[in-house]
């Protein structure tokens, strides 16, 4: 059972949306569209879904063409952004609204519904209307719909991007163990890198209707195909800054020189880009080997486990990761310090330089 | 405009129903701090903000601006300035008109509403869009305009805002989180931001107001919620994932858990079962490889790029632990070890102090 | 209305409704000069009942705002006529037959407008708008000529198709706002769930609609009702309307002018009662669904 | 908001209504149309007349042309004076009304009190109503010492129609009116307080640029209801006195229905409607654009 999109693209109103995207979706695992708004995550689910049809390319259900099939016909479920329910059916009537058009009996309804509903905490609410629920309810409301059918493939779009910060953290909590009960392909659009931390095995990065790259998510994370990809997998967002290696220099901007130490040693001379994670770069003590620039505190934003400090060099102004509170205030004089085994180094065409990275 | 104060401020939407929106509060608003009202949803937050700007009479209680009591007055005559959910700009003026308008109305003269909207126009980076209509900004940027709109006055008492990026790009909502700081910092103005999302309270505000269900638990610096929650929601509710809270016996020095004792670094009075938890952030709970500290099953890993967290078992309590990266994981068991300046123990959800002798 | 908002939609504060003086400025004047208007407004309708309640003579001879003695009479009269019962009949017949047949034509047409593109259907949208503005003079002939050839001149049925003319395109104009109120999302959702498209119309989507379809049918129940023109020249003897009835009653027996008002109040009647039903979507109704 | 997707099926869902209005407006189109290109010898025979009834109705030297201009200038008169009227009381009325509460459920069912009565009744409450001696608007006016008489005087009646016209209509301005006004979220008003805008500024950067739709569809409403105005004219002044009050409608329907004059009355009935059409089709372009950027 898998799903297998052959070189999909689609253009509404003149604009390509998705240009020529490959992808396989197989189930045991949760595979996690990565991706900015606009990037084509939710055109690329409703293609899956059938809901629109692609300008041009097929979408393989094991292995037969199902574009023309009717959303109807297909075994597929979705989650929308938007808490999707019915609002003149009961909760219990909403969970149970696929079973009763397949027709199941009576008490398999009942049975399925319930265990739904237990799963998502909804066993004391089945009879009251969507509008009298919380807006997490709603959600894990539409949730159950989706798993009480069964279907082969459940698509789930950004479903907690409208939920309060604290409501989101519990959902993804459960969200896996729920999911992966149904043995279903899994599907899942998010814009936060930390959600597809969270919950993704498989991981495609997609910027502007493209799939960078598609993998494992650590390995997507930890050594991205193209720039486009590590800036799609980075919040706080990539820090950049092109440099210029002649014989054991590197030149950064006009007048600022640093050595090339580490791997930047082995790489021949040329213009690189040079990108590190807010988690990459220490204050006051050097990693053995990296890129030491002099800056400046502009701010410092405490997140609870996590501090934000932007750092203003000669070069630009970067964002640093600093764990639990950080105690640095504006306008502190500050020594940066990038970690190069593990920093990123990109070809002016954003490919990544062949160097056995070591991390 | 040295400081805003709610004596004994109380608010029922409807005196039928016995839940109060807000339960009695007093606290001073200090001039030039930034505060977060930070919740839930239906915690009050937004209760508490209108009753401030004026939009809604307290049941109860007193609101004053300095010595003046203001809880009759109605908004307009408040000096404040709010910044909404959603941008509240003048589609039809331009943003340097909309800048304008609260001066313009003000009676004063061109010359130095002009000079005035400059100065605030280059504090927000709107000088580029000045000439343009408002209606064909960004989001991010009508909200911008509509902060503005605030701070061009210059004897105004407080900027109110009710959870303003609610409609903001993610990707965008970073800047304007960092222009706000910006703002606080270069305006010796008091403000005060309402929202559900932690990272937003934490990030803007010098003191964060938690609550929930319309009574305040704690306002202290974010620094002090984070390594100091005097109530066990404000541990759960700051901190991604949020403390840990375990079901404890504690007597003098110890406590014991599922069985398990734990050194506490601190003597207390005996407390009894039922109602006593030990609570300890995942940030400070570690996984130790040389076989010290408590024994722990190893429920998920979870890699979250920049940092590694485990899903131990203590006993039937689930809990989070920090994984160093220098620590190699095998098979399922596990020690940790707590850091003792931050384990705290809760009695009826409050925080306990022991003495540190 | 369906009330699915997404969640970045505003909170309105919950606080006490808030009486216009929240308006600054909106003191005395305002409420002065409305309660001037409600006068003004009310006053032909209190005359109307007034005359009504008059014997022609005490009409004729003295201008009074209060009947001396009232009565009754001239509404027994009607109500036990049986022309008058005849032409009330007919005109109910004919406006529940046009309400039926517009609102079941303009609801799948309202879906269609709304839900999907098809060829021309920007003009066919704008087509039903000019008919709903033409004059029904213009067809006053072209109708006469048209029913009287199919036979169907001086019948119920004639004067229920014409009013057609306007009463689809006004159901049709009317459902697509309310159609619009609810989210395409909820079409996915049932095509996911398996509903085939009539038994999602039938099941999920017109209850959804149901108070829309109540506004509509409301709203075709009134212009057919208040239509005069065509109602009067597409009837000649058995299918009457009482606007024919009271036209006739100039002529005949003088000026019977507390008749003429009795009549009068009684056509008032079956609008202010059912407007009471759809009071909160009058505005929508008017705005032909465009509010 | 994703794009409507493009599907020709809807084509069957729309049929109904196609073939209704088809039967409705077709039909007798073709007859009219068939009309205004010939003229009779009475008794039925028919003879091609080409364009020539169009170029008398359009050439102001003939009789009918002469008529179908006045005609057309008293109903565009009288259209633009009682929009002139409405629109900014029915907004006056509108502003006027309270936000909320319980009291508005009532107050707005009188308000649309007088649309709910049939056209010709109207008429009738307005032809006692104005008369000097048995109406108190009549007796009001005369009271005044102006001298009003509905049927001699061609002034008084041309003005009663505008006033039932205002009496009638206003409501419908004040219902979409206060409609349009409750959308606009409280925010905004919070907001225009705070930065101490009068009433007046208010009302002209907020209330009116988020009116701007709905005042369109007002206009456009009200503009095609007085354009093809019939009833409460034909039952109170009948058209008269001499042909003051005689509008598009009245005059086509004393032509074709009156003098049966079949060739003109088709002809005028055309151009007349071709009017309405190009108006309405102005109209319709504006409230799409609108309504696109309520969804853009």
């Amino acid at each position: 059972m898998s799903i297998c999109l052959d070189s999909v693209s689609m253009v509404s109103m003149g604009e390509s949306i998705i240009s020529n995207i490959s992808l396989t979706v197989e189930p045991g695992t949760m595979n996690v569209l990565l991706g900015p708004t606009q990037a084509g995550k939710t055109t690329l689910m409703r293609l899956m879904a059938g809901l629109d049809k692609p300008t041009s390319g097929r979408i393989l259900v094991d292995g037969k063409d199902v574009v023309g099939v009717p959303v109807r016909k297909r075994s597929v479920a979705m989650v929308y952004q938007q808490f999707m329910n019915y609002p003149s059916l009961s909760v219990y009537e909403n969970i149970a609204s696929p079973l009763r058009v397949a027709k199941l009996h009576a008490d398999e309804i009942d049975r399925r519904v319930s265990k739904a509903a237990r799963l998502l905490g909804l066993e004391s609410m089945l009879d009251r209307a969507p509008h009298q629920l919380s807006g997490g309810q709603q959600q894990r409301t539409a949730i159950a719909r989706a798993i009480v059918k069964g279907a082969n493939l459940v698509l789930l779009d950004e479903p907690l991007a409208n939920l309060d910060y604290k409501l989101r953290e519990e959902l993804r909590e459960e969200l896996p163990s729920i999911l992966n009960q149904t043995g279903a392909i899994l599907v899942y659009a998010t814009a936060e890198p930390l959600e597809a931390l969270l919950l993704g095995g498989i991981t495609a990065t997609l910027s502007e209707g493209r799939v960078i790259q598609c993998g494992p998510t650590p390995q997507v994370y930890h050594r991205p195909s193209h720039i486009d990809s590590a800036r799609v997998f980075s919040d706080p967002p990539l820090n950049e800054f092109t440099a210029s290696k002649q014989a054991g220099l590197l030149r950064l901007g006009v007048d600022v020189t640093v050595p090339a130490l580490g791997r930047l040693a082995e790489v021949a001379d040329g213009i690189y880009t040079l990108g590190f994670r807010g988690d990459m770069v220490r204050f006051d003590t050097p990693w053995p080997a990296s890129v030491s620039l002099p800056g400046r505190v502009t701010l410092a934003e405490i997140s609870g486990s996590e501090s934000f400090v932007h750092v203003e060099t000669a070069i630009g102004t970067f964002v640093c990761v600093e764990r639990g509170v950080s105690a640095r205030q504006p306008d502190q004089p500050v020594a940066m310090h990038v970690d190069t085994a593990r920093m990123f180094l990109f070809d002016r065409a954003g490919l990544p330089v062949a160097i056995a990275p070591d991390s | 405009m040295a400081r805003i104060t709610l004596d004994g401020i109380a608010h029922r939407y409807d005196t039928r129903s016995q839940s109060a929106a807000l339960k009695r509060l007093n606290h001073v608003w200090q001039h030039g701090r930034a505060y977060a009202l930070l919740g839930p949803s239906g915690c009050g937050k937004t209760t508490l903000l209108n009753i401030i700007s004026g939009l809604i009479m307290p049941s109860e209680g007193r609101v004053l601006f300095d010595e003046k009591d203001v809880t009759q007055l109605p908004t307009e005559r408040r000096n404040i300035a709010q910044v909404f959910q959603f941008p509240v700009i003048y589609d039809t003026m331009s943003v340097a008109e909309n800048l304008a308008f609260p001066l313009k109305n003000r009676g004063i003269d061109r010359r130095a509403v002009k000079a005035r909207v400059a100065e605030v126009a280059d504090l927000l980076g709107l000088t580029r869009d000045l000439s343009r209509r408002a209606r064909n900004l960004t989001a991010e940027a009508k909200q911008r305009v509509s902060l503005g709109r605030g701070l061009v006055r210059s004897d105004v008492a407080a900027i109110l805002f009710d959870e303003p990026l609610t409609v903001i790009d993610p990707s965008l909502k970073w800047q304007l989180r960092s222009k706000l700081k910006a703002v606080h910092r270069a305006l010796d103005l008091l403000m005060i931001y309402v929202t559900h999302d932690q990272v937003e309270a934490l990030t803007f505000a010098d003191e964060v107001v938690v609550m929930k269900d319309g009574s305040v638990l704690q306002v202290a610096t974010p620094t002090r919620l984070f390594e100091q929650p005097e109530h066990t929601f404000v541990g759960y509710f700051i901190g991604s994932p949020g403390m840990n809270l375990v079901a404890a016996e504690v007597d003098g020095h110890v406590a014991h858990v599922a069985g398990q004792a734990i050194e506490l670094g601190a003597r207390y009075p005996k407390l009894a079962a039922g109602s006593t938890k030990l609570g300890f952030r995942p940030d400070y709970t570690f996984l130790v490889a040389d076989g010290s500290g408590v024994p722990v099953q190893i429920r998920r890993m979870e890699d979250l790029g920049r940092r590694r967290l485990a899903r131990v078992a203590l006993g039937p309590h689930e809990i989070f632990a920090t994984v160093p990266h220098d620590v190699p994981i095998a098979g399922e068991q596990a020690h940790l070890a707590i850091r003792q300046d931050r384990l705290f123990v809760y009695a009826h959800d409050e925080l306990v102090s022991g003495d540190r002798r | 209305m369906v009330d699915v908002l997404p969640r970045a939609s505003v909170s309105v504060a919950r606080s006490r409704p808030r009486s216009f003086t929240l308006r600054r400025g909106s003191g005395l004047l305002p409420k002065l000069g409305f309660a001037v208007y409600l006068v003004a407004l009310m006053l032909p309708i209190c005359w109307l009942i007034n005359m009504s309640l008059r014997s022609n003579e005490e009409i004729m001879s003295t201008l009074a705002f209060w009947p001396h003695h009232p009565s009754l009479e001239k509404y027994y009269y009607i109500l036990n006529d049986p022309t008058w019962i005849h032409a009330f009949g007919v005109s109910l017949t004919y406006v529940a037959i046009n309400t039926v047949i517009s609102v079941t034509a303009a609801l799948p047409a309202a879906y269609a407008f709304n839900r999907y593109h098809f060829i021309g259907d920007k003009y066919l949208f704008f087509w039903l708008l000019s008919n709903l503005m033409a004059p029904a003079a213009v067809y006053a002939m072209p109708f006469f000529n048209l029913y009287y050839a199919i036979g169907l001149f001086d019948t119920v049925w004639a004067v229920a198709l014409a009013h057609c003319l306007f009463n689809v395109p006004v159901a049709v104009w009317i459902l697509e706002g309310f159609v619009a109120g609810v989210p395409r999302e909820i079409d996915e959702m049932a095509a996911i769930d398996g509903y085939s498209f009539p038994r999602f119309f039938i099941r999920i989507f017109v209850p959804l609609i149901a108070n829309g379809i109540g506004v509509t049918a409301f709203f075709c129940f009134m212009f057919s009702w208040v239509e005069q023109l065509l109602a009067t020249t597409l009837t000649a003897t058995d299918a009457l309307p009482f606007a024919a009835v009271m036209s006739r009653s100039y002529s005949v027996s003088g000026m019977d002018w507390s008749l003429l008002a009795a009549a009068g109040v009684l056509t008032m009647i079956p609008g202010a009662v059912v407007i009471w039903f759809v009071r909160n979507h009058i505005a929508k109704g008017f705005a032909l669904g465009r509010v | 908001m994703t794009e409507k997707p493009f599907n020709n099926r809807a084509w069957l869902m729309v049929a109904p209504v196609f073939a209704l209005v088809l039967f409705s407006a077709l039909l007798p189109m073709m007859t009219v149309v068939n009309y205004s290109v010939q003229d009779s010898l009475g008794q039925n025979q028919f003879f091609w007349n080409g364009d020539a009834w169009f170029r008398d109705l359009l050439n102001p030297s003939t009789e009918i042309g002469a008529r179908f201009a006045d005609a057309l200038l008293r109903n565009l008169s009288f259209s633009l004076v009682a929009l002139a009227i409405e629109v900014p009381l029915g907004i006056a009325v509108a502003l006027s009304l309270p936000r909320g509460g319980w009291a508005v459920g009532p107050v707005l069912v009188v308000i649309a009190l007088p649309m709910l009565i049939p056209w010709n009744v109207v008429g009738t409450i307005w032809q006692i109503f104005s008369r000097a001696d048995i109406g108190l608007f009549g007796a009001a006016l005369t009271g005044l010492g102006l001298h009003y008489n509905v049927t001699q005087e061609p002034i008084s009646a041309w003005c009663t129609i505008v006033v039932i016209d205002v009496w009638h209509w206003t409501p419908l301005v004040i219902l979409l009116t206060y409609a349009g006004l409750r959308a606009i979220p409280d925010a905004f008003y919070q907001a225009a307080r705070i930065d101490a805008a009068s009433r007046w500024a208010t009302f002209v950067n907020i209330e009116l640029p988020k009116l701007q739709k709905v005042l369109v569809i007002v206009v456009l409403l009200r503009f095609m209801q007085t354009f093809m105005i019939y009833t409460e004219p034909f039952v109170v002044t009948g058209g008269g006195p001499g042909s003051a009050t005689t509008f598009l409608s009245i005059d086509l329907v004393k032509i074709a229905l009156g003098q049966v004059d079949l060739g003109p009355a088709a002809a005028m009935s055309l151009v007349y409607n071709l009017i309405t059409l190009t108006l309405c089709w102005i109209f319709f372009t504006i409230m799409m654009q609108l309504d696109r950027r309520r969804y853009a």
